[in-house]
């Protein structure tokens, strides 16, 4: 069900310092975009000199949608003229290769997902797509998953290679370089790599049992869809909504967040037809011109978002809209935690076998 | 916990009824952080704290039940917002019951990350409040030196309205530092103003948590949300940006409590007080008044003098 | 889930971009002036638009935005594409204020459209409610006038609206009245001097024209409530959950099934329907 | 309209609100009267100065309006007695805030003219009109300033 990909192969390792002497040959055929330390947070941003990557962040607070789906992306810009109300001309989305640098592995499972819905579904988005096809990631496996993460419970981790197409392990002084793709396969063709020698490895290994001990204990989350399916009606929705001040905040930071709304901007004579974030958070989202509203309030709205990414995507795209990743534990101004709330599906659904099996 | 008298009459409110329900905090599943409580039985009181991390203005999350009587816990700023949302007839008093907390400031979390040099709070893992310091491995940081930057000039820290009191009492400090930074900002020249206001709220992407947390922002459809005519569009761009924030801002003109919750639930740290405070500041000065201190007072903009200040008419 | 069938993509390459349409003819359908209709022709020569009764289309004006309207017009009517639209919003009031020869957007067609496949060999109930008759139009133009009527049984419309201002497609429904290859029963709510014809709720309508419901697919589009009202009746003539079909309204932006709005249950709206059986709606959560 | 920008021939475009019963005829009074002044002011009538939401008025600033003026009757003479004074604690505090985040003090004026001053009427259209145009365009807050309309990258 969830995300996966074959077991990728060691190539060899290779130092930081020959690393970012690889990332500078990179930088030339690639917009290389990587975790950048700028006044006190880590960002997603263009690299402008190797030595900037900030090697040991946690995670950055915004994910790296806003690379393969930018916040606002202009897709249509429009002349205005009093007969002709379509003088429309379609922005081509940006050629030219992006290389996503140090990217987490919940980030690049994430990714995946957005994939499904975007390009694979039933109809290809363009602008999307071409920003897709054009990206290769370099994971950088994670030393120090933090107290919110929980990939786990997806079966997946913090070494988890899904979605890279080489995956960086640390071992100490060097990294040992996983090919996970043969896009991951050339890319390593560029790097001065070192046979592997046993001491590194065992390293390597030590600290990937380390990380994955590190890992809050949390039940796990694979086969949620089952548990889902008869609680339409109960009553946690409400409860655990009540706190919720439906600012979207979780939805804007979540790297499998995908919904956006098309919004016209008029701009000097003409204007442009952006495609900008959305959140099922927000009651616009679904309300109709006669004033109906499918979801009138916060509990159906949490329900959406449940639903959404633990049953509905999983029925369509066989992943789950949720990687694990934690931001939205961390931001919620009400630190209203996801991880309760499921605790509190699961619990609700066993009552509910328990109490239909009296 | 909370000290026994108060516990044990909280739990009796619920258990006669005399509520049917009570917004206090309970613990954080984030290092250092409170998340609102909504508790209906008595043995739920339990779960119940009060600590330099209970920032959130609860006085927000009252109004959908103004039809039931609802127990709250509520900061000195946090109880202004009830007056000022009973001089608006949204709330009445014999609805609520309110425990009022001498409150010394709560934390924020951002200063906490910059001490203990990481990035955010999570990072923070065991962390804990011990009394009034911060406790983290063996760093030792007090609660004073990571407040809220409004709580560090507040002058409103006991409630003015309350059925149960907790904490210390203040003798209130004068008003004098409280404005600083909007003295500061008015110093500036004109383009310097323009800047500063511009690039704080560049942080802005229109999520609306600073309306959402507000308690005085509760109407049906936000002008910020109308789609006939359409004021502005949800993405985040300058002109949008700029007209929420100088709208929505100033529709808090002598309602504002300064309590600081729109701040506080900004995700993206934008410094809302630096436009806020103004509009108090000028309310105060223009038409003597202060918000949430008389149920009874009515809010500058819905009265008049003959003798109003009207110098700036031409 | 029965004879679900999604949308078939033949989307252009850039799903956003919308086609340049000029307005052909402008009719008023309602006395009140809220309603009307617009016929669209391509402005480029590319080649001509082919779709399903059911379908719906995103309407563009720039600057304004974008809104879906069903098909109003039937394939077999390849001169011109049809739109009937209520004036409530921004885009709609714009469009009401368009005059003969301006060009507007369209993108499409989308949805799934009328299982006509399914449709074929058996007799038709049409029912339909105020406004929402424009893609019923479409299907019973292209029953009868598409060459192939002898594909279908029996045809039986009900079409109320609350006053006989209301009526769309009035020429249409004085033709059908004349054939006697379709049955069309016409009401109004309350009774208005002037008005010879049946009065009285869709429903009770339905009640008496009792349409057997042997080899019979029914059709039903209209504000929910008529639809609540109707359904038990149809139950009670014995028609099946999975013989019952409508079509959903949801608030739509991309139509294409990717921003996300327009779900009920798994579902997209936009590309796993509008068009819905009664059965596919029943395993999914009442939330439209 | 075009794009603001710095064409030798720029005009200020400036948008008055007028209540109907004094400011609306004092306009009227100074068109009867043949009195001259600038042609650069479009009036939108409103029942009262009272009616003028903050909203309109940053609104107007953000379509593109050099300078917005609202003008209503005397204090004491408001048809409705009292729209003018609560209109005044609103303008007051709104060109306060609005000078305090850098918006040039000229951009938004405020003026009392009764229905008999039509040369008064023309005075302070003038006046507002010199005041805007030594401003120059507006920027700060107008959809259609250059820094707005050159191509962003969105991403």
């Amino acid at each position: 069900m969830t995300l996966s990909c074959e077991a990728p192969v060691v190539a060899g390792m290779i130092s930081r310092q020959a690393l970012e002497e690889a990332l500078g040959g990179w930088m030339q055929s690639w917009r290389v975009i990587a975790p950048v330390r700028q006044d006190g947070e880590v960002r997603f941003q263009p690299l402008d000199e190797p030595a900037a990557v900030a090697w040991d962040y946690a995670n950055a607070k915004h994910s790296a949608k806003g690379v393969y789906l930018p916040q606002v992306e202009r897709l249509l810009t429009y002349a205005r003229t009093r007969d002709d109300l379509n003088q429309v001309k379609a922005t081509d989305p940006p050629a030219g290769p992006t290389m996503l640098f140090g990217l987490r592995p919940c980030d690049a499972r994430a990714r995946l997902m957005v994939d499904q819905v975007m390009v694979d579904g039933v109809c290809r988005d363009r602008y999307y797509a071409a920003r897709r096809d054009g990206t290769v990631v370099v994971g950088l496996a994670c030393e120090h998953p933090r107290s919110t993460c929980f990939c786990g419970a997806f079966d997946s981790g913090p070494y988890d290679a899904t979605g890279s197409d080489i995956l960086l392990r640390s071992a100490g002084d060097m990294y040992l370089v996983d090919v996970v793709t043969e896009r991951g396969a050339e890319l390593a063709k560029d790097l001065a790599l070192e046979p592997v020698d046993d001491e590194h490895s065992q390293r390597a290994e030590q600290a990937q049992a380390k990380a994955e001990g590190a890992l809050r204990p949390m039940e796990r989350l694979v086969g949620i869809e089952a548990a889902l399916e008869g609680l339409w009606d109960d009553p946690l929705w409400q409860e655990i909504s009540a706190k919720c001040l439906a600012c979207g905040t979780c939805t804007y930071l979540c790297p499998t967040c995908h919904c956006f709304a098309v919004e016209d901007r008029a701009l000097g004579d003409g204007g442009e037809r952006v495609r900008a974030w959305d959140s099922c958070m927000y009651a616009g989202f679904t309300a109709h011109a006669s004033g109906h509203n499918p979801r009138p309030d916060q509990a159906s709205r949490w329900r959406q978002r449940v639903m959404h990414k633990f049953s509905y995507l999983p029925e369509n795209v066989d992943a789950y809209g949720c990687v694990g990743c934690g931001r939205c534990v961390v931001s919620c101004p009400v630190n209203l935690d996801i991880r309760q709330v499921l605790a509190r599906v699961w619990a609700a659904a066993r009552t509910q076998a328990e109490e239909s099996a009296l | 916990m909370l000290p026994d008298e108060i516990r044990a009459t909280i739990g009796e409110w619920l258990a006669t009824g005399e509520v049917d329900l009570f917004i206090g905090w309970e613990p954080g599943t984030v290092p250092l952080t409170a998340t609102p409580a909504f508790v209906r039985r008595p043995d739920e009181v339990d779960r119940l704290i009060w600590d330099a991390t209970c920032e959130h203005n609860l006085a927000r999350f009252v109004r959908p039940y103004r039809d039931k009587t609802v127990g709250i816990m509520v900061k000195g700023c946090d109880a202004r917002a009830l007056i000022g949302l009973m001089q608006e007839g949204q709330l009445k008093r014999e609805r609520l019951r309110i425990v009022g907390i001498g409150c010394d400031g709560v934390i924020d979390p951002r200063r906490v990350c910059e001490r203990a040099g990481v990035e955010s709070v999570e990072e923070l893992d065991g962390a804990q409040l011990e009394g009034d310091v911060v406790v983290f491995g063996d760093l030792r940081i007090p609660v004073a030196e990571i407040l809220f930057a409004g709580c560090e000039t507040c002058n409103q820290r006991d409630p003015q309205v309350y059925d149960l009191r907790m904490g210390p009492e203040h003798d209130e400090t004068s008003l004098a530092d409280r404005y600083a930074h909007v003295e500061a900002m008015a110093a500036l020249s004109e383009d310097e103003r323009w800047e500063r206001f511009t690039s704080e709220i560049a942080k802005c992407n229109l999520c609306y948590a600073c309306r959402n947390a507000c308690p005085f922002c509760y109407c049906n459809v936000c002008f910020a949300e109308q789609t006939n005519p359409q004021w502005l569009t949800p993405t985040a761009h300058d002109p949008d940006v700029s007209f929420f924030q100088i709208i929505r801002t100033f529709h808090l003109a002598g309602r504002c409590v300064a309590c600081g919750a729109c701040t506080r639930a900004c995700p993206q740290g934008v410094d809302l007080r630096l436009m806020l405070d103004k509009l108090c500041a000028d309310v105060a000065e223009l038409y003597d008044y202060v918000a949430g201190e008389d149920p009874e007072a009515k809010p500058p903009l819905t009265t008049y003098r003959q003798d109003d200040y009207n110098d700036f008419v031409l | 889930m029965t004879d679900a069938h999604p949308h078939i993509c033949h989307c252009a390459e850039n799903a956003y971009l919308p086609r340049s349409m000029q307005i052909l003819r402008v009719i008023t359908e309602t006395d009140d002036h809220e309603i009307k209709s617009f016929d669209l022709v391509p402005v480029d020569d590319g080649e001509p638009f082919r779709f399903t009764p059911g379908q719906f289309c995103e309407l563009s004006i720039v600057g304004e935005g974008e809104a879906p309207f069903g098909i109003a017009s039937a394939p077999v009517e390849e001169s011109f594409v049809r739109f009937s639209i209520k004036r409530i919003g921004r885009v709609t009031t714009r469009l009401h204020s368009l005059t003969p020869g301006t060009v507007i957007g369209m993108r499409g067609p989308l949805g799934n459209g009328f299982p006509m496949d399914a449709f074929a060999g058996k007799n038709l109930v049409v029912i339909g409610g105020g406004f929402a008759f424009t893609t019923l139009r479409s299907l019973l133009v292209q029953i009868l006038q598409g060459g192939d009527r002898d594909q279908f049984g029996q045809l039986q419309v009900v079409y109320g609206v609350r006053e006989p201002g209301l009526f769309l497609y009035r020429e249409d429904l004085a033709a059908w009245q004349a054939r006697d290859d379709i049955q069309v029963v016409q009401t109004i709510d309350v009774p208005v001097d002037g008005w010879h014809g049946q009065v009285g709720f869709v429903p009770q309508a339905v009640q008496e024209l009792a349409p057997s419901a042997k080899n019979t697919v029914a059709v039903i589009c209209g504000p929910p409530v008529m639809i609540r009202f109707t359904l038990p009746v149809l139950l009670e003539l014995g028609f099946g959950r999975e013989a019952i079909y409508t079509s959903l309204e949801n608030r739509m932006q991309c139509g294409v099934g990717k921003c996300g709005r327009c779900n009920v249950g798994s579902k997209y709206v936009c590309v796993d329907g509008p068009v819905f059986s009664m059965a596919e709606l029943d395993e999914l959560p009442p939330e439209y | 309209m075009s794009i603001a920008g710095e064409s030798t021939n720029w005009e200020p475009k400036i948008l008055a609100f007028l209540c109907n019963w004094c400011s609306y005829a004092g306009a009227d009074l100074a068109g009867t009267s043949r009195i001259q002044y600038p042609p650069n002011v479009r009036v939108i009538r409103v029942p009262c100065s009272g009616r003028v939401n903050p909203l309109h008025i940053v609104s107007a600033l953000r379509q593109g309006a050099d300078g917005v003026l609202v003008s209503g009757c005397h204090p004491g003479d408001c048809h409705y007695l009292s729209g003018n004074l609560y209109a005044r604690r609103r303008f007051a505090l709104l060109q306060r805030y609005l000078t305090y985040l850098g918006i040039e003090p000229g951009r938004v004026q405020f003026s009392w003219v009764s229905a008999s001053e039509g040369g008064r009427f023309a005075e302070v259209v003038t006046e507002v009109t010199e005041a805007v145009r030594a401003l120059g365009p507006a920027k700060r807050l107008n959809v259609r300033a250059e820094s707005i309309v050159a191509p962003m990258e969105l991403s």
